[in-house]
């Protein structure tokens, strides 16, 4: 985790953000991602997380602050073009086949064929392990399934900047674990900056080279954990004392030190 | 099921009638009417083929005025706020007061019917489609922004498709609207048609040839709403 | 006899009558006799109503809904041969009101004329035979014409030149109102080409109230009488109590309304015979024409159709 | 906003009027229909009164006529099967064929005028009732039960308020619909109310007096839309 | 966790059930719930873990098999009366204030006055640290305030079985812990029988006596873990190595033996 890596692909300064009419949710939030390395973001429901990550997408405006992209300020279209923002509910289009729906992303680009466009779709639905239900409707899918398609709809955007909003919450711990060693798997392959928000702790320290904790009250500064156990990962790792021992300290910033 | 539904409706009827011996000027039993729809047999043809017409092409531009209505409805608040009452008040006008600046501007043609049958059946279709549009998720829009689509795309892959069951659901009141649009469109000036047919029949004393029209008018709407119905499988999942 | 027994008020007998359109000059001398209480004298305590759109007032009477309403003989004509059992018991007006209109500037001065011109008529099938019927006796081809049924806009029609003429206009109504427009009209009467002299406006109540009651039918046509006789001594008296009484609800034309009586007047006084007297004439020329030009489909016993009062 | 609106197409219309040169008999300017109604002040009330209560009655027993059929058409799916082609054939038969037994039932009461508003006006909110009525999450039905609630606390406490919002929406349109529908109803013959009112203008020709009549039925029907939106907001969230 | 407390008071016997039209999703499914334990039922998603507690409320009726309440054969209305279910989705009424809400239970059961059913539920709000959300609607609360608010509408059936479907899956960690110590506070205090799903293992193994492990195919047997760790337990426990164990265990046993 060294090397040309450790360069600050996306910085944000300072961000201030308040919804119109109600009190500030964000402010002053500053923390850097670096280049290829995988940022997950934790922190108490409602702390503003979510609208964070819209944010760091282009799709909210900051109040203040500016957003850094590769060293240069990046306003809300570049962000746009430069990264992808997985919604935290289902954003599935339910009148377009499980296939239709990965392939959403590449028609919107617009510049390949239809055969082209379902091969590339079809391949990674196949690593999705969803080749089966590739003419199924999303109502007919379980929650984890839908999950896992609209994952595979937004890998398919091709941008260095992955902006992913608790993807897991919906999985059972089974298919949770798949898709955790799925994505570390592609991630490893890629390595695409990722900053992804979770409840799991398990799951932050599992994948995350920086842990950011964002803090409930609104001011208070973003504190970063660096996990640094060695890669590839095994999922026994979870049961090792230094893990757990991580687990602990974690969860103990994320109580703001208090042990309950 | 919906025809034995309306079968029952003609059997209770039939009783009814028989019963309470209702003169047949007033409500003819339906086997006279049925009877009398049979012996004019060779005359509806081009009555039902025009009222067919004019409610078809009132549905058609119906949908059309409608979709413009509720897109710019969907882009702009001010738009929205500006046209409701308009189009409410589109509804409220009896047609006695514009039938003359139809019959100026359509002339006797087809189309002063059609312009009834329009004014009749557009409204059920902008509410509904309103209605659809605005229930789009902030998500999926968001998603689909992130995803780089455009304005068009959103609209295309987006926000009609999400709007789709709602435009259905108005098309279908619109398709019985349609029918009885242009059956009173008539009125201002025919030759043909269901609507004029009847009116001919009620000056007549034809009281059961009014029922058969009446009848075939109902079958007309029914057929109609269950084309839309039957559509809508086509495009809605 | 009869008046004095009914003269005491709880004894009066409700009525209801149904006019043949909103109150207008021609129900002048009805609310003449209302007023100076020739009904109530008769023990009869009658309300006027005005009619639905449609033919409705006819199958009101048919069904014994209402006791009278004022209705058009070529009407009772038709409802009879439908086997609706209504009768006429007086005429109302005597001669026909609706004639063929056409601009003066139009060119039209006879039915022939009509030819590959277009002739408006408002609904009734048998306004559509009279032209026809019309054109044909002055040697005209009735098939060149072109016709359409234009509802209820007759004068926007023609003022706005969509049609050249038009069928279903009553002289007195709508004649004046499009003078007051700025048109004037001319008027091809229909007896001058073959059509009969009908009776336009006549009473009519249910054949089982004229075999039954056949006292009311007669308290209620001698009161009417009454009404006319004052009226046509002062017309302008029975108009302004009509004007002012519909003021309430809506406010007629004066201007219009009292040319439209002084056009009535003539065509609705019985001259001789007391007001409202038919004559089996009358309607056996009604009934036959109809039937042979196909606006009946089965002809009726002309001598059924009315009753006269004494 | 909805004033600003229809002032703005008042001008409009003044202005196309005179540059057009169009006949007063056929489109008169606002500024003449305006004079027109100043001037027969005195009638207005009585006819606004007939024709506001031939409305509100007809809007009333609209609501509990289509309370009824959706609580059927919720309860059971056979019902729904059964009514619900009923429902479209009473929208496509003309006026002209019922007239004489609406008489007939209600004579020249005012109760023929308000079954004719009831017609035109009961339609939408049984179409939006049973909507609302079918989007009750199945969740939160089990919930329901399984907290112990009858039949009756899931309609009152659950399925009600569920499709209040959908109600509404229906009783909007129907609100408008119950204006024209009585001012239809009042050709059943009457001597009192806006339609007939616009039908005796129309029939002389006071083409200014009948669009007072127009201008006062639309003001009408915006009044009942609105207040259907504001009585919204006191039940909906 | 001996004694009295063991006796079997919820039995499921041979279940079977499909729904309509499908292929069957519960088999021969057959556990025993003890009187006063907490169980925990965890299972891959789709296994049909909400079917079977649905089942179990009585809200559907088993195609085949027997359940038995207290050794008598039990039919849809007696486990409707015994027991109380918590629905997985969001099903507060969006037109009822957080107050309402929860008064909705109480309402039904329509034996107590305006003024004790809202006491009951202020109180009950107030142990939720709800109470100042009380008049707020469900649509101005946190993802996980909205959960809280269904959990305390539910406690207030006074019902000797409490069948809990997820009821913690959308609360942020923080939240998550506050609540399952809360959960295991108030059911330490009345001890109800419990049976509740989850996908969080640490979660599981910190509340349950007993982990029951659906399998993912219809027809094998549901597996029973007992969880031994002495009363009441400090959440320091899952950093303990003897819990990475059991949790080791249980993962195992999820994920069929198999590694992944
Ligand atoms: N569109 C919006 N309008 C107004 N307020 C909003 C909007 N979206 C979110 N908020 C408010 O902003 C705050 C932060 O919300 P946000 O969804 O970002 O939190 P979060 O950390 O993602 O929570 P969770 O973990 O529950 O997803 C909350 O108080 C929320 O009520
Ligand atoms: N109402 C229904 N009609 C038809 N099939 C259903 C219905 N509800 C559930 N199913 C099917 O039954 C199976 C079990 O569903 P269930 O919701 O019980 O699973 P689960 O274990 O609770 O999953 P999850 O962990 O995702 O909540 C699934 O295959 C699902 O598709
Ligand atoms: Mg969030
Ligand atoms: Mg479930």
């Amino acid at each position: 985790m060294s090397g040309e890596g450790d360069a600050n692909v996306f910085v944000a300064d300072n961000i201030c953000f308040g919804f119109p009419g109600k009190r500030s949710v964000l402010d002053q939030v500053t923390f850097a991602l670096k280049e290829r390395h995988f940022h997950v973001l934790v922190g108490p429901s409602g702390a503003g997380k979510s609208t964070l990550l819209k944010l760091c997408a282009g799709l909210l405006n900051a109040k203040e602050g500016t957003f850094l992209l590769n060293g240069s300020a990046a306003d809300c279209s570049q962000r746009l073009m430069q990264s992808v923002y997985m919604p935290q509910s289902d954003t599935l289009l339910p009148w377009r086949t499980v296939l239709d729906n990965v392939m959403l992303t590449l028609e919107l680009q617009g510049k390949q064929s239809a055969e082209e466009m379902q091969e590339r779709a079809m391949a990674l639905l196949d690593s999705f392990g969803l080749r089966d239900c590739a003419d199924a409707y999303p109502d007919q899918l379980s929650g984890g399934m839908k999950q896992r398609v609209m994952f595979a709809r937004t890998m398919l955007k091709n941008v260095p900047l992955l902006l992913l909003d608790e993807p897991f919450s919906a999985l059972d711990s089974l298919t949770r674990k798949q898709m955790q060693r799925w994505l570390l798997d592609v991630w490893q392959r890629d390595r695409r900056t990722v900053l992804m928000v979770t409840h799991d702790i398990d799951e932050a320290l599992l994948l995350a080279d920086t842990v950011l904790v964002l803090p409930s009250e609104p001011g208070e500064t973003v504190q970063a954990l660096e996990v640094t156990f060695a890669r590839p990962r095994s999922f026994e790792l979870i049961y090792e004392p230094a893990f757990v021992e991580r687990k602990r300290l974690l969860e103990h910033m994320l109580l703001g030190g208090d042990n309950l | 099921m919906t025809f034995l539904v309306l079968l029952a409706v003609l059997l209770v009827w039939e009783l009814m009638v028989r019963i309470f011996d209702i003169a047949p000027y007033i409500l003819p039993p339906p086997s006279d009417v049925l009877i009398a729809m049979w012996d004019a047999r060779d005359l509806w043809g081009q009555h039902i083929w025009m009222t067919w017409s004019e409610a078809m092409l009132g549905l058609a531009i119906s949908m059309l005025i409608a979709f413009l209505m509720s897109v710019a409805m969907l882009r702009s608040l001010q738009l929205r706020k500006a046209l409701y009452p308009l189009l409410i008040v589109s509804q409220t006008i009896p047609l006695i007061a514009i039938s003359p600046i139809f019959i100026i501007w359509f002339d006797y043609t087809i189309w002063s019917k059609v312009a009834v049958a329009v004014l009749w059946s557009f409204f059920p279709i902008v509410i509904s489609l309103n209605e659809g549009f605005r229930s789009v998720s902030p998500e999926r829009r968001e998603m689909m922004i992130s995803l780089g689509a455009s304005r068009l795309q959103i609209f295309r892959l987006l926000e009609w498709p999400t709007a789709l069951p709602s435009f259905f659901a108005g098309l279908k009141m619109a398709a019985a609207y349609a029918v009885i649009g242009a059956t009173v469109g008539e009125w201002l000036g025919a030759e043909r048609g269901l609507g004029f047919f009847a009116r001919r029949a009620s000056n007549n004393m034809q009281t059961d040839l009014l029922f058969a029209s009446v009848f075939i008018l109902c079958v007309m709407g029914l057929l109609m709403v269950y084309a839309v119905k039957y559509m809508k499988r086509g495009f809605v999942r | 006899g009869d008046e004095a027994e009914q003269k005491s008020p709880q004894k009066q007998k409700q009525l209801t009558v149904i006019l043949d359109w909103y109150p207008n000059a021609v129900h002048s001398f009805l609310y003449d006799a209302l007023d100076k209480g020739y009904f109530s004298d008769a023990g009869l305590d009658v309300e006027f109503k005005p009619p639905a759109d449609t033919n409705d007032p006819l199958k009101l009477v048919a069904a014994g809904k209402v006791k009278f309403a004022i209705s058009y003989q070529n009407q009772v004509v038709t409802a009879r041969s439908e086997d609706l059992p209504v009768v006429s018991v007086a005429a109302v007006v005597r001669q026909p009101l609706t004639q063929l209109m056409t601009a003066d500037n139009s060119g039209i001065q006879r039915p022939r004329d009509l030819e590959g011109r277009k002739v408006g008529y408002s609904s009734i099938e048998l306004y559509r035979t009279f032209v026809e019927a019309m054109v044909r006796e002055d040697g005209g081809d009735p098939k060149k014409v072109k016709f359409i049924d234009i509802g209820w806009d007759l004068i926007p029609a023609m003022l706005n030149k969509k049609v050249d003429a038009i069928m279903g206009g009553f002289v007195n109504h709508e004649k004046p109102i499009f003078a007051s427009k700025g048109m004037n009209i001319n008027v091809i009467e229909g007896k001058n080409y073959g059509l009969p002299d009908y009776y336009e406006l006549v009473l009519i109540a249910n054949e089982d109230t004229v075999q039954n009651d056949r006292a009311t039918v007669d308290a209620f046509v001698k009161a009417m009488r009454k009404g006319f006789t004052d009226m046509k001594q002062n017309p302008q008296k029975s108009l302004d109590l009509l004007l002012t009484k519909q003021m309430e609800q809506f406010p007629l034309k004066a201007d219009i309304e009292k040319q439209s009586l002084e056009i009535l007047l003539p065509k609705m006084d019985a001259g001789d015979q007391p007001y409202g007297w038919q004559t089996l004439q009358s309607w056996q020329t009604a009934a036959d024409w109809m039937f042979a030009n196909g606006a009946i489909k089965k002809t009726i016993d002309a001598q059924k159709a009315f009753i006269n009062v004494e």
